[in-house]
């Protein structure tokens, strides 16, 4: 257990220290030191876990079991590696005066403290508590949208507030139904916003509460999710945002939304499954539609860009929409997909933020226009973002294409007539993707275009085990994939 | 050598040789040393393996740790993986022999070498892999490897923009078409349990499903070979990819397509139908005549070279469709002659195009030239690259005794069988198929004499060419190569059908032993007194006839010192003949043009400059021909219209009032509320 | 049948009908004094439900978050907004929607919707706490319509307040309170939340010269 | 073994006959414009001439432009060689079919058309334009007709289809009369006759053939010239005795070869004179009415094609 309170700990004490003397030389270098703490406690916990299994037992606060493990370490990595992209970064943005050293303060509190909000939103077992931890990242990190304070930024950071206020709220709402259903079976009312012991009771859970409960939490969890159309939010908080916490909202927020989804499509499928007047597929059918409606739209969003970072964050509204299909499809090789493509997408998309970040700073602009002939300017940015556009869009051998195989092998089998979608919306996004990207990366480099102090090695890193991921899944993350595809759909695939 | 040890290598040296690239930044001389002779090995070994395998027929499975945890990666080598095996190591081998000499000009240029040497690496581990892997996964991950590297060659001068161009739209058609193979795949493996190729052949399929998966099949892998309409990529991405990539891609990677579709609708399906025989004819004759004719239109070479490969591609789907006819109708023999057509012209269509590109790259090196309309007079400039080249030209346009006639010959006679067919129907199509084919090679030939005549004969029409002197020796070695391998594959067919007997033999148990059975020095496809063709004493007689002649001048040769005596052409006694009145490609193909006019959008444009005050005299004209691809206008033009249509409806979403953001929240919960009671 | 019920209940129904009522006076509410009132009634509102369930329940830590409700929602918050506003200068302006009349049908709508979708709950409860989870969802959606149809930041945020309430009535009346560590990372929210649109009012204000929201359009994709 | 002897005779009896042929056509169509014509044995002298006479060679020659005389002459006599003259079992015949003949004509016509470019003048450019365009219809044409042969006598070995048709007796073909049309056609276009071309003209309005080996003098003129005269001589032969083939020697007896020989120069001389006729009593075409002669040859040869393969089979 103190690998698990370290893990949460750390960051909240990091973000508590960097919130009063933030504005210290050392700030940026302590924050690089906790994130690396951080990760290195979070791959402690996970090997407690591959050795003794699930922890926090029967009805504890808390809940590690192999859904959200390899989570929180990839969690605590991504947090790890853009902390140490953020450093020159915003040493650059501190040397371009758009930064003071109080909003530098601000910046590296509310980063541990968005840390801390995943952590516990992942590894808390108390659905009302996962519920706080959302608003939590909500809290955290609406500051940091309006931290450049232009017009724009603000804009961003209201609409920001309010979509995803009102979200989370409808929620709560839901979660508030899931209570009421809940308190009618399990006597101890404290126990009874617990995942692991609503989990058991699931096929006892009132099946209509459980249905209206579910809508509130899909349209609620939704919006963090970036699901159409309440992704209205999103391309403008990663636009307008520093591009180190557009790196960890695509990688990290989206996934554990996502995640908190899923955990009550378990219960809301248990109690389903009874029957009634509703289809036991009702959940999965809702995020199946839901998914591909953002596959869809966020594919047709991407050709009409004009800014950079909002180009690629409609590519994760994309891919979000791509999970939840996945997790809606249901079945062992579609979430196994699923699972495997939240672990490549965060990896991938976070990587290809931090390229974008540098190609802004070489440019001195974020508009499309303005981004010109990368590889000649500086070829490891250039190429890093070549690279990573290439995975993300699902060229293997890159892990993604793995994922997306599955998903499609597995649609292919229950949905055949799906694929027809599923195969012109890549196509679309594909499309979208690199006829913005070309003009970007190839070509002359502009006049007076000059290489900027870039930290590459994040995205390196990160390349490389999506590589991996693509070439052969590693034995114990196949477990766990396996046993959580055991544990959302009932049957394993290995 | 244990043949799995073999594999390796044959998958490891290329992949081998793109990471040793990685050095030539400091030292450029590497890529002489290290980086070509590494993939010339590739090469070599890939032939041996290849040849091992198709000779002694075997058939091997291997498994390697890669993949999914429930799925690795499969391996297999049977007789048509060798015979493709042979076709790539060759071409491999001799653009090995070919790239040092010609990468020399880029090493100064803006990109660095490393980049070209690691793709091309990365390109030959793709296309081999593909050939040898056994499961849809591995078979997915070597093909995008394919594409994507062969991307980022096409690419690789990306300072100039018609290679952007080009790249992009190869990508995303590769993309395309890549996800359908995926998707004929899927249907596969949903009927047969998981994605190894053998679970796939044991699926049992109704005929819809068959249908669809072959129909994804022709989409995807048609794509990727360029069937019309779908050729449109090609004749960008060819011509601007350096010369030797240009060889890799239409001498080898267009076969890798047909080897997947092979692959797919011969071994995987398994009983095809006769129906799909008839679509693909037809697709393949349109697709035949369409290439010839914009190949005719062409001005820059290596597009003239490209648009050649649509039209042999569509000779090759010609023998498919037609082995299809006759499977489905039940007539193995017939059907494994048709096969057998198609793989002799997928083997010589690789041999010449390569031998053919290389040319043009050894021109585009020394006379900085890819326009046909200033070149000239390189014959005797390049004496060397001008014979290979003009074999190359004889091969393509399937004249005897060189070994495109031999694949022609055979795709004829598998069309000349068609009175056994009991239905009218096809016995009507078939013919018309025949004459499409025998007006293409007609109209090729036509082509290649522009060509040659006006790249290579007459005079020189610009300073840059005229100064152009021969290329290096690995350059003219390699052309050697593939020419010499021309004319044996056109001397000794039954060789060759022999060794794809195996082939058939492991695809769909027929063989053609009837081709020869009377000994090596005659081929009788079906028997002796249908058709038969003695390509060794063609050969021979030629030799004899040119003696012949040689005797009747010595016999009839007049009696004291006669010698030959140069002089000025003839020029009706007008001033002295300059260049610029030769005929150009585009005056050479005017008749053309008039007869066939429909087929292309042609748009012409005139200037002349008049004298002051003579109107009637001009001081100069420009005319200019540019016949574009109809396929733009009627296929893709309306499908992009269409997109953008869409993409800006879809954009109003977007209104940026959070108010409608929020009405969009609020609508949705009430719709999902009202849906669920 | 009201008059089977016992006492408390009946007390519980006729606060649900006023904290309705005050919902609905938000909504037609124009001037951004009177409405910051008339949501202070409703946070006390909600309070003396909470208490009374409390006091009916026997749970303790339930009148813990009355206390933190009346100190929140009846008074910090509107005070805090009454501040904001009188700093702001915009004390006196009228903050309605466009067409009052078709918001009120359309919360009628909302509220016969909502009785609509909590009917089947019927089956597995008292009818009390069916009908007050109609109510608490009807307020709910009352917020979110009073979010649509604002275009001013102060009366989008007493909205956005007034939705919090509708969640803190069902969890009271229908559940009786959440376990209590949720309830105090609730309130801890809802606290951070509202100094933070304090800040918001602010940037906005400097951003646009006024605390329109139908101005902050700077980022829309649709053609120009 | 006596077979291939007498393979041999027959190909150096019609190499040595050609010539003669064209002579021949010329004389009648002299008679018929009451013109006087040359002797007979002119062309032989002609030919004489032109292998004695010095070769004056273009400064801009290539060694493609002093092959290619030799390789027509061979590719020409190759193609003589595998078409049976006298008697059926030709064993030459078994080596290339009539694909491959076709082929040899190819092979031909495409160096004749390299070597037009070869000198850099107008001219040559112009006739080999014109030349490859004539024969990319003419020869899809001459294969559909030879097709229909094809698949009505099962075989495309010459000396097999001629034994097949002997063995059918007199059968009245519908596909047979269009596939002879069509090969007249094709054969007038490709051996470059009236209305096609015409060899006696140097008007470079109207020249084909002549416009490319305008250049060639001396003993390359004259492979060029007799090459030319063996392919007239080749349509004729194929013509009268895939169509007419009664008459041709079955066997190796001398007998019957003596007869054969007979009636096959009967036939060719009727040939000739029918030539001629249509020589005279037809103009030449404008260059771009020659599509449509040619469209119609492959139309002709199309509906042969169909008609066997639908009324004739099964």
């Amino acid at each position: 257990m103190t690998a698990l309170y370290l893990t949460l700990l750390i960051p909240l004490l990091a973000s508590i220290l960097l919130g009063v003397f933030g504005n210290h030389r050392g700030a940026a270098a302590f924050n690089m030191l906790a994130t690396l703490a951080g990760f290195a406690t979070s791959v402690w916990l996970a090997l407690i876990v591959l050795q003794q299994g699930p922890l926090g037992g029967e009805a504890g606060q808390f809940h590690i079991d192999s859904f959200n493990v390899y989570l929180i370490a990839l969690t605590a990595l991504v947090g790890a590696t853009t902390s140490f992209f953020s450093t020159p970064y915003m040493a650059q943005e501190e040397a371009n005066g758009r930064l003071g050293p109080g909003r530098l303060r601000l910046y590296h509190a509310s980063y541990q403290g968005f840390l801390f909000t995943m952590q516990l939103a992942l590894t808390t077992n108390n659905l009302g508590v996962l519920w706080v931890a959302m608003e939590g990242a909500t809290l955290a990190t609406v500051l940091l949208v309006s931290l450049y304070r232009t017009p724009e930024s603000v804009e961003a950071a209201w609409k920001y507030f309010i979509v995803c206020g009102v979200g989370i709220a409808l929620a709560l709402f839901g979660t508030v139904l899931l209570y009421f259903a809940a308190a009618h079976v399990i006597p101890d009312a404290e126990h009874a916003l617990l995942w692991s012991v609503l989990a058991e009771h699931s096929a006892q859970l009132q099946p209509v509460v459980m249905a209206i409960a579910f809508v509130f939490l899909l349209v609620g969890y939704g919006t963090k999710v970036g699901l159409v159309p309440m992704h209205t939010w999103l391309p403008d908080a990663h636009s307008e945002g520093p591009t180190p916490m557009s790196a960890v909202l695509s990688g990290l927020l989206l996934n554990v939304a996502l995640y908190a989804l899923v955990r009550v499509k378990i219960l809301t499928d248990g109690a389903l499954a009874a029957g009634g007047m509703h289809s036991p597929q009702l959940a999965g059918n809702l995020m199946m539609g839901f998914g591909l409606l953002s596959f869809t739209v966020a594919g047709l969003f991407l050709h009409r860009q004009r800014d950079i970072k909002r180009l690629f964050s409609y590519s994760s509204i994309e891919h979000m929409g791509l999970m939840t299909f996945a997790f809606g499809l249901g079945g062992p090789l579609a979430t196994f997909g699923g699972l495997l493509h939240m672990t490549v997408h965060s990896l991938t998309k976070s990587a290809i933020f931090i390229a974008v970040g540098h190609a802004s700073h070489i440019a001195r602009t974020q508009s499309i226009e303005g981004i010109r002939g990368l590889i000649q300017t500086q070829p490891a940015v250039g190429w890093g973002l070549l690279i990573g556009t290439a995975a993300i869009a699902g060229f293997p051998p890159f892990g993604v294409f793995t994922s997306e195989f599955l998903l499609l092998s597995a649609t292919m089998k229950s949905h055949p007539w799906l694929t027809v979608p599923l195969l012109t919306g890549l196509g679309v996004a594909f499309a979208g993707l690199f006829r913005h990207l070309h003009p970007m990366v190839y070509g002359e480099r502009p006049e007076g275009q000059v290489a900027v102090s870039a930290n590459m090695w994040p995205v390196v890193l990160h390349m490389v085990l999506v590589l991996w991921l693509g070439l052969a899944i590693p034995t114990f993350l196949a477990d766990w994939f396996n046993q959580a595809a055991v544990l959302i759909t009932g049957k394993g695939l290995l | 050598m244990s043949t799995s040890l073999l594999l390796s290598a044959v998958l490891l040296l290329p992949l081998l040789s793109g990471v040793a690239a990685f050095a030539t930044d400091r030292q450029p001389s590497l890529m002489r040393w290290l980086v070509f002779p590494l993939l010339g090995l590739a090469g070599l070994t890939a032939v041996g393996l290849g040849g091992h395998v198709l000779l002694h027929n075997t058939i091997e499975t291997f498994i390697y740790a890669p993949g999914l945890p429930w799925l690795h990666w499969h391996f297999r080598l049977d007789p048509l993986a060798g015979f493709f095996l042979v076709l790539i190591g060759i071409v491999t081998s001799a653009v090995s022999l070919f790239g040092p000499g010609y990468v020399r000009e880029f090493e100064h240029g803006k990109q660095p070498l490393s980049v070209l040497g690691f793709f091309t690496g990365l390109f030959v581990t793709g296309m081999l892999m593909v050939v040898v892997a056994a499961d849809a996964f591995s078979f997915m991950v070597a093909w995008e490897l394919m594409s994507l590297s062969s991307y980022f060659l096409v690419v690789y001068q990306h300072q100039n923009p018609a290679n952007r161009r080009a790249g992009f739209l190869y990508l995303l058609m590769a993309e395309v078409g890549a996800l359908s193979i995926l998707l004929s795949f899927g249907v596969l493996a949903g009927f047969g349990d998981g994605f190894s190729f053998e679970a796939m052949r044991a699926a049992p399929l109704n005929l819809t499903w068959a249908s669809i998966a072959f129909a994804l099949g022709v989409l995807g892998f048609g794509m990727k070979a360029g069937l019309v309409p779908l050729h449109v990529w090609l004749p960008e991405a060819h011509p601007v990819a350096p010369s030797h990539i240009s060889a890799l891609m239409s001498g080898v990677m267009l076969k890798v397509a047909v080897y997947g579709f092979i692959r797919l609708s011969f071994d995987l399906i398994g009983d095809v139908h006769w129906a799909w025989g008839v679509a693909l004819l037809i697709i393949a004759s349109i697709t035949a005549l369409f290439g010839v004719l914009y190949a005719l239109m062409q001005h820059d070479l290596k597009r003239l070279l490209a648009y050649h490969s649509v039209e042999n591609i569509g000779i090759i789907f010609m023998g498919l469709g037609l082995s299809m006819i006759f499977y489905g109708t039940g007539y193995p023999l017939l059907g494994t002659l048709g096969l057998v057509a198609a793989l002799y012209h997928t083997l010589n269509h690789a041999l010449f195009k390569s031998l053919l590109f290389l040319g043009a790259g050894a021109v585009l090196q020394r006379s900085h030239e890819r326009d046909l309309e200033r070149m000239g007079g390189l014959l005797k400039r390049m004496p060397w690259t001008g014979l290979f080249f003009l074999i190359g030209c004889i091969s393509i346009s399937a004249l005897p005794p060189f070994n495109g006639f031999v694949s022609e010959w055979l795709t004829f006679q598998t069309a000349l069988q068609v009175p056994n067919l009991e239905s009218g129907v096809l016995r009507a199509v078939i013919p018309i198929a025949a004459a499409t084919l025998a007006l293409t090679g007609a109209l090729a030939a036509a082509c290649f004499v522009k060509v040659y005549g006006i790249a290579f004969l007459g005079k020189a029409r610009t300073r840059r060419v005229r100064r152009s002197s021969e290329a290096d020796r690995g350059m003219v070695l390699a052309q050697a190569l593939l020419a010499v391998l021309c004319l044996l594959f056109g001397i000794f067919p039954t060789a060759a059908v022999n060794a794809m007997n195996h082939v058939t033999r492991t695809l769909t148990g027929e063989t053609l032993s009837t081709a020869t059975a009377n000994g090596w020095l005659w081929l009788t496809p079906v028997s002796a007194d249908t058709a038969s063709y003695s390509a060794p004493l063609v050969f021979v007689g030629v030799l004899l006839a040119l003696l012949a002649w040689a005797l009747m001048y010595y016999v009839m040769r007049p009696t004291g010192r006669v010698q030959t005596e140069r002089g000025d052409t003839w020029d009706c006694g007008f001033g002295p003949l300059s260049p610029r009145m030769q005929y150009t490609s585009t005056s050479f193909t005017m008749p053309i043009r008039r007869i066939f006019a429909p087929v292309w959008r042609i748009h012409e444009e005139l200037e002349r400059e008049s004298q002051p005050g003579l109107p009637l005299e001009p001081k100069q004209i420009r005319y200019q021909v540019h016949a574009e691809d109809v396929t733009w206008k009627w296929f893709y033009a309306p499908i992009m219209q269409l997109l953008h249509a869409t993409t800006r409806r879809v954009s109003r979403i977007q209104t940026g009032n959070l108010r409608h953001y929020l009405a969009y929240s609020f609508v949705t919960l009430l719709l999902l509320l009202w849906l669920i009671t | 049948m009201l008059e089977q019920l016992p006492l408390y209940q009946q007390a519980i129904l006729t606060l649900a009908a006023m904290v309705l009522f005050t919902s609905f006076a938000l909504l037609a509410q124009s001037r951004v004094v009177s409405i910051i009132h008339i949501f202070a009634w409703q946070g006390l509102l909600v309070a003396v439900t909470t208490a009374l369930v409390a006091y009916d329940s026997g749970k303790h830590d339930l009148y813990l978050s009355a206390i933190m409700t009346i100190a929140l929602k009846a008074l910090f918050i509107p005070w805090l907004l009454h501040r904001l506003v009188k700093r702001l200068g915009i004390d006196r302006e009228e903050h309605g929607a466009e067409h009052p009349a078709t918001v009120l049908m359309i919360g009628a709508g909302l509220v016969i919707f909502c009785y609509y979708v909590a009917q089947p709950i019927e089956q597995l409860s008292a009818s009390v706490t069916r009908n007050t989870i109609a109510i608490s969802m009807a307020v709910v959606l009352l917020g979110m319509l009073m979010l649509v149809s604002r275009s001013k930041a102060v009366a989008q945020v007493v909205g956005f307040m007034s939705l919090e309430n509708g969640l803190f009535f069902a969890a009271v009346a229908a559940t009786h309170g959440m376990p209590m560590a949720v309830e105090l990372g609730v309130a801890f929210d809802v606290l951070v939340a509202a100094v933070i649109f304090g800040v918001f009012f602010f940037h906005i204000r400097d951003s646009i010269e006024s605390l329109d929201v139908d101005q902050l359009n700077r980022l829309s994709e649709q053609d120009e | 073994m006596n077979d291939w002897l007498l393979a041999l005779i027959e190909l150096i009896l019609f190499v040595a006959l050609a010539p003669l042929f064209s002579a021949w056509v010329k004389r009648v169509k002299c008679w018929l414009q009451n013109r006087r014509a040359p002797a007979l044995l002119q062309p032989y002298r002609d030919l004489r001439r032109l292998f004695a006479k010095q070769v004056l060679l273009s400064h801009n020659a290539s060694p493609v432009f002093r092959a290619t005389p030799y390789i027509i002459a061979g590719a020409t006599l190759l193609a003589a060689a595998v078409v049976p003259f006298i008697s059926v079992n030709l064993p030459t015949a078994a080596i290339a079919d009539v694909i491959v003949l076709a082929g040899f004509f190819a092979l031909a016509r495409f160096f004749l058309a390299l070597a037009g470019m070869d000198v850099g003048t107008a001219f040559g450019g112009m006739g080999s334009s014109r030349e490859m365009t004539i024969s990319a219809l003419a020869e899809p044409a001459m294969l559909m007709a030879v097709f229909t042969l094809a698949m009505v006598a099962h075989s495309t070995n010459l000396s097999t289809v001629i034994d097949q048709l002997l063995a059918q007796g007199l059968v009245l073909r519908p596909s047979l009369l269009f596939a002879l049309l069509s090969l007249v056609l094709v054969g007038i276009a490709e051996t470059g006759r009236i209305p096609i071309d015409n060899p006696a003209t140097h008007l470079e309005l109207t020249m084909i053939h002549e416009a490319m080996i305008l250049e060639y003098s001396g003993r390359h003129l004259a492979l060029i010239e007799w090459a030319a005269q063996l392919k007239l001589l080749i349509y004729g032969v194929l013509i009268v005795n895939i169509f007419f083939p009664w008459g041709i020697a079955t066997s190796g007896s001398p007998g019957a070869l003596a007869i054969a020989s007979g009636v096959v120069f009967v036939k060719l001389l009727v040939l000739g004179v029918l030539l001629a006729v249509g020589e005279t009593v037809l103009a030449k075409m404008r260059l771009f009415r020659v599509p449509a002669f040619l469209v119609l040859a492959l139309t002709l040869a199309l509906i042969g094609l169909l008609s066997h393969i639908i009324l004739e089979v099964g």
